[in-house]
């Protein structure tokens, strides 16, 4: 395929679905699939076939749309007019929507979620533009969005250094959490010494809570792959690596279905586009190890290995795979790179902070109104993400803290709402912006529990090799269970804080050095909480069973 | 147990299931570096990671057979263990966390006198707990025998666990 | 070490838990040491000495072994309320150690597998609760039930390191801490 | 490899670029303890005892796995690099059974002696008490997992110097334990050439010969970098 075919193949897309009176996306997400999404695409079919519209109507499967907890969700497509997005769909509502819109029957507004709504208005969808509005298994419908455009764009007005300096220059940072730059990591990597170089997209999102990587593979899967090839580009590499979380089967299918398709057209493999480029994207499936989101672990993995990390440096961009220099970005990174080079650095460097360029994903969990996936310029605050977006507490409820950052981020309290979102805003308050889990607690969440919950999971994840991460999470554990059942003594507490910051400061990895973060940051603005169950034996929330032992035992 | 090299042809037992772990060896050249995709499409085809399959996977890669007990022992989503014939897997993600998922796995657990992460006796059902299925909309959320359950609470997670095991009892 | 015209003689007392006795047979090895020793300070409590309940005010404590009963646990509560600096005395007391090997069994099963299944002459299960102590699930350190002050590991501590120890804690300062003394075992 | 400067407790110091911090440090003769490390073998950067606080470098860095660069200020023992180790000694103790009273190599052991010089008394933590089998079923050798420190000595030994690769290690976190092949019995091991270094370079009373008691079991410390300077130069009388 050359680039001029690729222009002609969106072209044609697009006047073929321009004949269409109405396209219906169907959400087909794990979601809507479990509200009842499948029902809806039948109904939707029968009735379509039933009034023989299937030449003006066209039904289509597409990955998550975001308002998780609306579901089945249904948007409807028509030429010349804004997407209407209607919300809890049933069969029999869908039937309304589809008279409506294929047949001038009555609006079904009842159904439909207000234009106005900001989860809908308040977005600004980079990574997550495609996702909800084309089928994630066609090629086709992600070219005629424009897909694609970026790599050629790159392979044929850029030098690779070019190339590096555009993702420099449009402060672009990593999405998995550390916040590096991504255009200095790429230039590390294209400069250092070596024949052979390797991309690899870390896809292991172990964070409990967050999805936007799982999302962005599901439903938009070509995007990641574009992403990765203009990094080979950029890096000189000619094979790149996805490494995908063993809990998502969908997700690699559809990378596997999405690889083969552009391998088809020539937009992966040898000569891509007809250029001097090659590049193969070969799919590695994890097997369950949260450490192997870290990135020399994942590179352990990649090579059939234990997961587990080894000291840097040396950094994998100057000693990665096998040896060689290796570029490890996350998914969500990757899935911003397109846009990137095809609108411009500076179109992207226009939103957000000027510390942090762009926007960021965050999925909305926990006791919030509307849960779901969210992408929203940097700078914005925690206010407007759980009150404007996220619709407020349910039931009336107090807003206690969010938890970022999953394991390795912390809890922020209600005084620090007004926070905007950036990696140094979050940091500063003790927790990070980490992949983007975000979760809201209401006044029945105990923040001890919390922090014991996540010490938990660390322990369980710790690869072991180091003693600070193996064998302190145990005994930092071990306190922080004793305070939730009321069996700590007055000297758990500092000891338990000595124990965070040492293996904070001593751990070999990113898991261990992270993982006394739940502990301190809850420490730090929930601290009588703590107090309450050690001196008086109360759990505030009222989550904790204390049953108090009389003496020594524990 | 033999100890030569095994060969496509030399299959431990003429079990032809070992025909598609040989097709997976193939398609990834017989690298070393391909261990986990060998174990993960050996675990799909067996069910789960027996000592003659890890055995006949070393000698197959010429790897130590530590070396593969290590890395097939690391990951937890191996198993060197036949599963129930139900399963039963909570999410335990910090979104199902905080909505209280863990009653649900305590109630499983009082049910079936199984712990979490185990097996049944009899074989039927085993409970396993997720970190995280990234549904989080879904808190908390159950996967029974391949099927994703939504907004759960014990009482409706019993209910459908045991109509899942009783089913078969039934029959 | 005081002199013996210091203005009050210092009430020293040993104690012992859950141990095999060797720390006092250590102790016992002072020899002429101990009649220093006593010299300056009485022997209020101890288990070589035929007193029955533990006394108030005692300026130094050393405690033998480890808290492995509901009656070690009582003691070292009473210990501590009496005592002006506890010493842990002994790896027993300092660790656990041989005391706290049974750690990894259940009680029940301990007590089922040595005494009602077991081919021993003491109480069989029912029979003589009253007198046995209840065994508390884990042996514990010292230190894991009450507030230690200082440490004398060793099993058991030659009396070099007690003296130097009991000499360094009556005088008020810490326990040196050579290096060759700190090991356990 | 040019030469490099850099600072080790405000002392100037040069070194070979690139040279690994750990051997720059003991060569100044400053002390820093260690457990993974053994000369002769790879490194691990697992122990954490010899880490160190570099200039600029938020983390500390573990000395056996750094880099001597040009210009670097490194501290080794402040009040908190010490304190930390003291903690990092104590959780080994606390993880599993080393009960020194009755162990074999009692008053030989590295564990034991690094713990006395870093002034650990008693340990601050719950003793877990993990109650983890032994394996005597090899001829000479037995394996008391309790006394295992996981430094990963044993399994480098065997895969890098003897190249038998008999040992690993199983599962992960506090669960991890040491293994010989599909972890089957020591003595019913395919691999094992019986040829007793991993015996040699362990820290602990985890490895020992079979009929010693209390005490002793002696290892020779030297025994590694004898071996493997006698392969280089060709001599072999010790």
């Amino acid at each position: 395929m050359r680039v001029a075919d690729l222009k002609t193949m969106a072209e044609q897309e697009s006047a073929a679905l321009a004949v269409f009176r109405a396209r219906l996306l169907v959400c087909y997400s794990a979601p809507c699939l479990a509200a009842g999404a499948d029902a809806v695409r039948e109904a939707l079919e029968k009735e379509v076939a039933g009034r023989g519209l299937a030449a003006d109507v066209q039904l289509v499967s597409t990955g998550c749309l975001g308002p998780c907890s609306r579901g089945p969700m249904v948007t409807v497509s028509q030429p010349g007019q804004a997407d209407a997005v209607y919300e809890k769909v049933t069969p029999e509502t869908a039937v309304a929507i589809l008279d409506h819109h294929a047949s001038q029957g009555p609006p079904a507004d009842g159904f439909r979620m207000s234009p106005e709504n900001p989860f809908l208005t308040r977005q600004m969808r980079v990574a997550l533009a495609n996702c909800g509005l084309i089928d994630p298994e066609r090629i086709e419908d992600y070219i005629a969005r424009g897909g694609y455009g970026g790599l050629a764009h790159a392979l044929h007005e850029l030098d690779p250094s070019e190339v590096c300096f555009e993702i420099k220059h449009s402060g672009l940072r990593g999405r998995g959490g550390g916040g590096y730059p991504t255009g200095l990591k790429w230039n590390l990597v294209r400069k250092a010494p070596g024949a052979k170089k390797y991309v690899v997209a870390n896809g292991d999102e172990g964070d409990p809570g967050a999805y936007m990587d799982r999302t962005l593979m599901e439903s938009d899967p070509h995007r990641v792959l574009e992403g990765m090839a203009i990094a080979g580009y950029a890096v000189g590499a000619e094979q790149g690596f996805i490494y995908v979380r063993g809990e998502y089967p969908v997700a690699a299918q559809r990378l596997d279905k999405a690889i083969k398709a552009a391998e088809r057209l020539g937009l992966l493999g040898s000569r891509v586009l007809e250029s001097n480029f090659n590049f193969r994207i070969d799919i590695r499936i994890g097997a369950g190890a949260f450490v192997c989101g870290e990135e020399t672990a994942l590179m352990a993995s990649i090579m059939g290995l234990r997961g587990q990390p080894v000291p840097r440096p040396p950094y994998p961009a100057q000693k990665g795979l096998w040896g060689c220099p290796t570029l490890i970005n996350n998914v969500e990174t990757f899935g911003n790179v397109p846009d990137i080079v095809s609108k411009g650095s500076d179109w992207y460097a226009a939103s957000g902070t000027p510390k942090c360029r762009g926007t960021k994903v965050f999925a909305l969990c926990g006791q919030v109104e509307n849960t779901g996936l969210v992408e929203v310029p940097m700078g914005m605050t925690l206010r407007e993400i759980v009150y404007d977006l996220g619709g407020g507490i349910p039931g009336g409820r107090a807003f206690k803290a969010v938890q970022t950052g999953g394991p390795s981020g912390g809890c922020i309290p209600a005084s620090h709402l007004d926070t905007p979102v950036d990696y140094e805003g979050l940091q500063q308050l003790g927790s990070i912006m980490g992949s983007g889990g975000f979760i809201v607690m209401d006044d029945r969440s105990c923040m001890v529990d919390v922090a014991r919950f996540f010490m938990e999971f660390c322990l369980d994840e710790s690869c072991g090799k180091c003693v600070p991460c193996r064998a302190g999470t145990v005994q930092m554990h071990r306190i922080l269970t004793r305070i939730t059942q009321g069996k700590a003594g007055p000297d758990d507490l500092e000891k338990l804080e000595a124990l965070c910051e040492m293996v904070r400061d001593s751990s070999l990895c990113g898991l261990g050095q992270a993982a006394p973060n739940p502990v301190l940051s809850t420490l730090r603005w929930f601290r009588d909480e703590y107090e309450a169950h050690i001196h008086e034996k109360r759990c505030p929330a009222g989550v904790c069973r204390l049953t108090p032992s009389e003496g020594g035992e524990r | 147990m033999s100890i030569e090299t095994p060969t496509p042809e030399s299959h431990p037992g003429g079990d032809p299931r070992y025909k598609l772990v040989d097709r997976a060896l193939k398609r990834f050249q017989y690298r070393q570096d391909a261990l986990i995709e060998v174990l993960h499409l050996s675990q799909e085809t067996f069910g789960y990671l027996g000592e003659a399959l890890l055995t006949y996977v070393a000698r197959a890669l010429k790897l130590p057979p530590s070396h593969v007990y290590g890395v097939a022992t690391f990951y937890h989503f191996f198993t060197l263990k036949p599963k129930g014939e139900h399963n039963c897997i909570v999410c335990m993600g910090t979104a199902c966390y905080v909505k209280r998922a863990g009653e649900v796995v305590e109630a499983l657990e009082g049910e079936f006198g199984v712990k979490a992460g185990h097996t049944t006796e009899d074989g039927k059902l085993s409970v396993s707990i997720a970190r995280c299925l990234g549904n989080c909309s879904l808190a908390p959320l159950l996967v029974v025998d391949g099927e994703v359950l939504g907004h759960e609470t014990p009482e409706s997670t019993l209910a459908k666990v045991r109509a899942a095991v009783g089913k078969e009892q039934a029959e | 070490m005081p002199e013996a015209e210091a203005p009050a003689r210092k009430r020293i007392a040993t104690a012992w838990l859950g141990g095999c006795s060797g720390c006092h047979m250590s102790f016992l090895d002072l020899d002429l040491r101990l009649i220093d020793l006593l010299a300056a300070a009485d022997l209020v409590f101890s288990p070589i000495a035929d007193i029955k309940a533990f006394p108030e005010g005692v300026d130094l404590t050393l405690v033998e072994g480890a808290v492995a009963n509901e009656e070690n646990l009582e003691l070292a509560h009473r210990i501590r309320a009496n005592s002006r600096i506890v010493a842990s005395f002994g790896d027993c007391a300092v660790t656990g150690n041989v005391t706290s090997l049974r750690n990894h069994l259940p009680v029940e099963e301990l007590l089922t597998g040595l005494y009602k299944a077991g081919s021993g002459s003491v109480p069989r299960s029912g029979e003589g609760a009253e007198i046995l102590p209840e065994l508390l699930p884990r042996v514990l350190p010292l230190h894991q039930v009450i507030a230690v002050d200082a440490f004398i590991p060793g099993c058991p501590p030659d009396p070099d390191r007690i003296w130097a120890a009991v000499t360094a804690l009556l005088d008020g300062r810490p326990v040196p801490s050579v290096e060759g003394e700190r090991t356990f075992g | 490899m040019p030469v490099v400067t850099l600072t080790i407790n405000d002392e100037l110091v040069s070194a070979l670029d690139g040279e690994l911090l750990l051997k720059v440090i003991r060569e100044q003769g400053v002390k820093l303890p260690t457990l993974c490390h053994l000369d002769g073998l790879s490194e691990r950067g697992g122990c954490r005892l010899c880490m160190v606080e570099v200039e600029g470098i938020h983390r500390l860095q573990s000395a056996c796995t750094t880099a001597a660069r040009e210009g670097m200020v490194v501290r080794t023992h402040t009040d908190r690099l010490v304190s930390y180790r003291k903690m990092i000694l104590e959780l080994l103790f606390a993880e599993r059974n080393h009960v020194c009273a009755v162990c074999v190599m009692n008053r030989h052991c590295e564990l034991q002696d690094v713990a006395a010089k870093a002034g650990v008394d008693h340990v601050r933590y719950d003793y877990l008490a993990t109650g983890l089998p032994m394996d005597t079923s090899h001829e000479r050798f037995g394996l008391d997992q309790n006394r295992c420190i996981l430094c990963g000595r044993c399994q480098r030994v065997c895969d890098e110097v003897e190249g038998a690769h008999t040992w690993d290690v199983m599962g992960r976190g506090a669960g991890s334990r040491v293994i010989t092949d599909l972890n089957h019995p020591w003595g019913e091991s395919r691999s094992c050439t019986s040829c007793g270094k991993c015996v040699q370079v362990c820290p602990t009373g985890a490895l020992f010969n079979k009929g010693v008691t209390v005490s002793e079991m002696e290892k020779e410390p030297e025994f590694l970098t004898r071996i493997l300077e006698g392969r280089e130069k060709k001599q072999w009388s010790r």
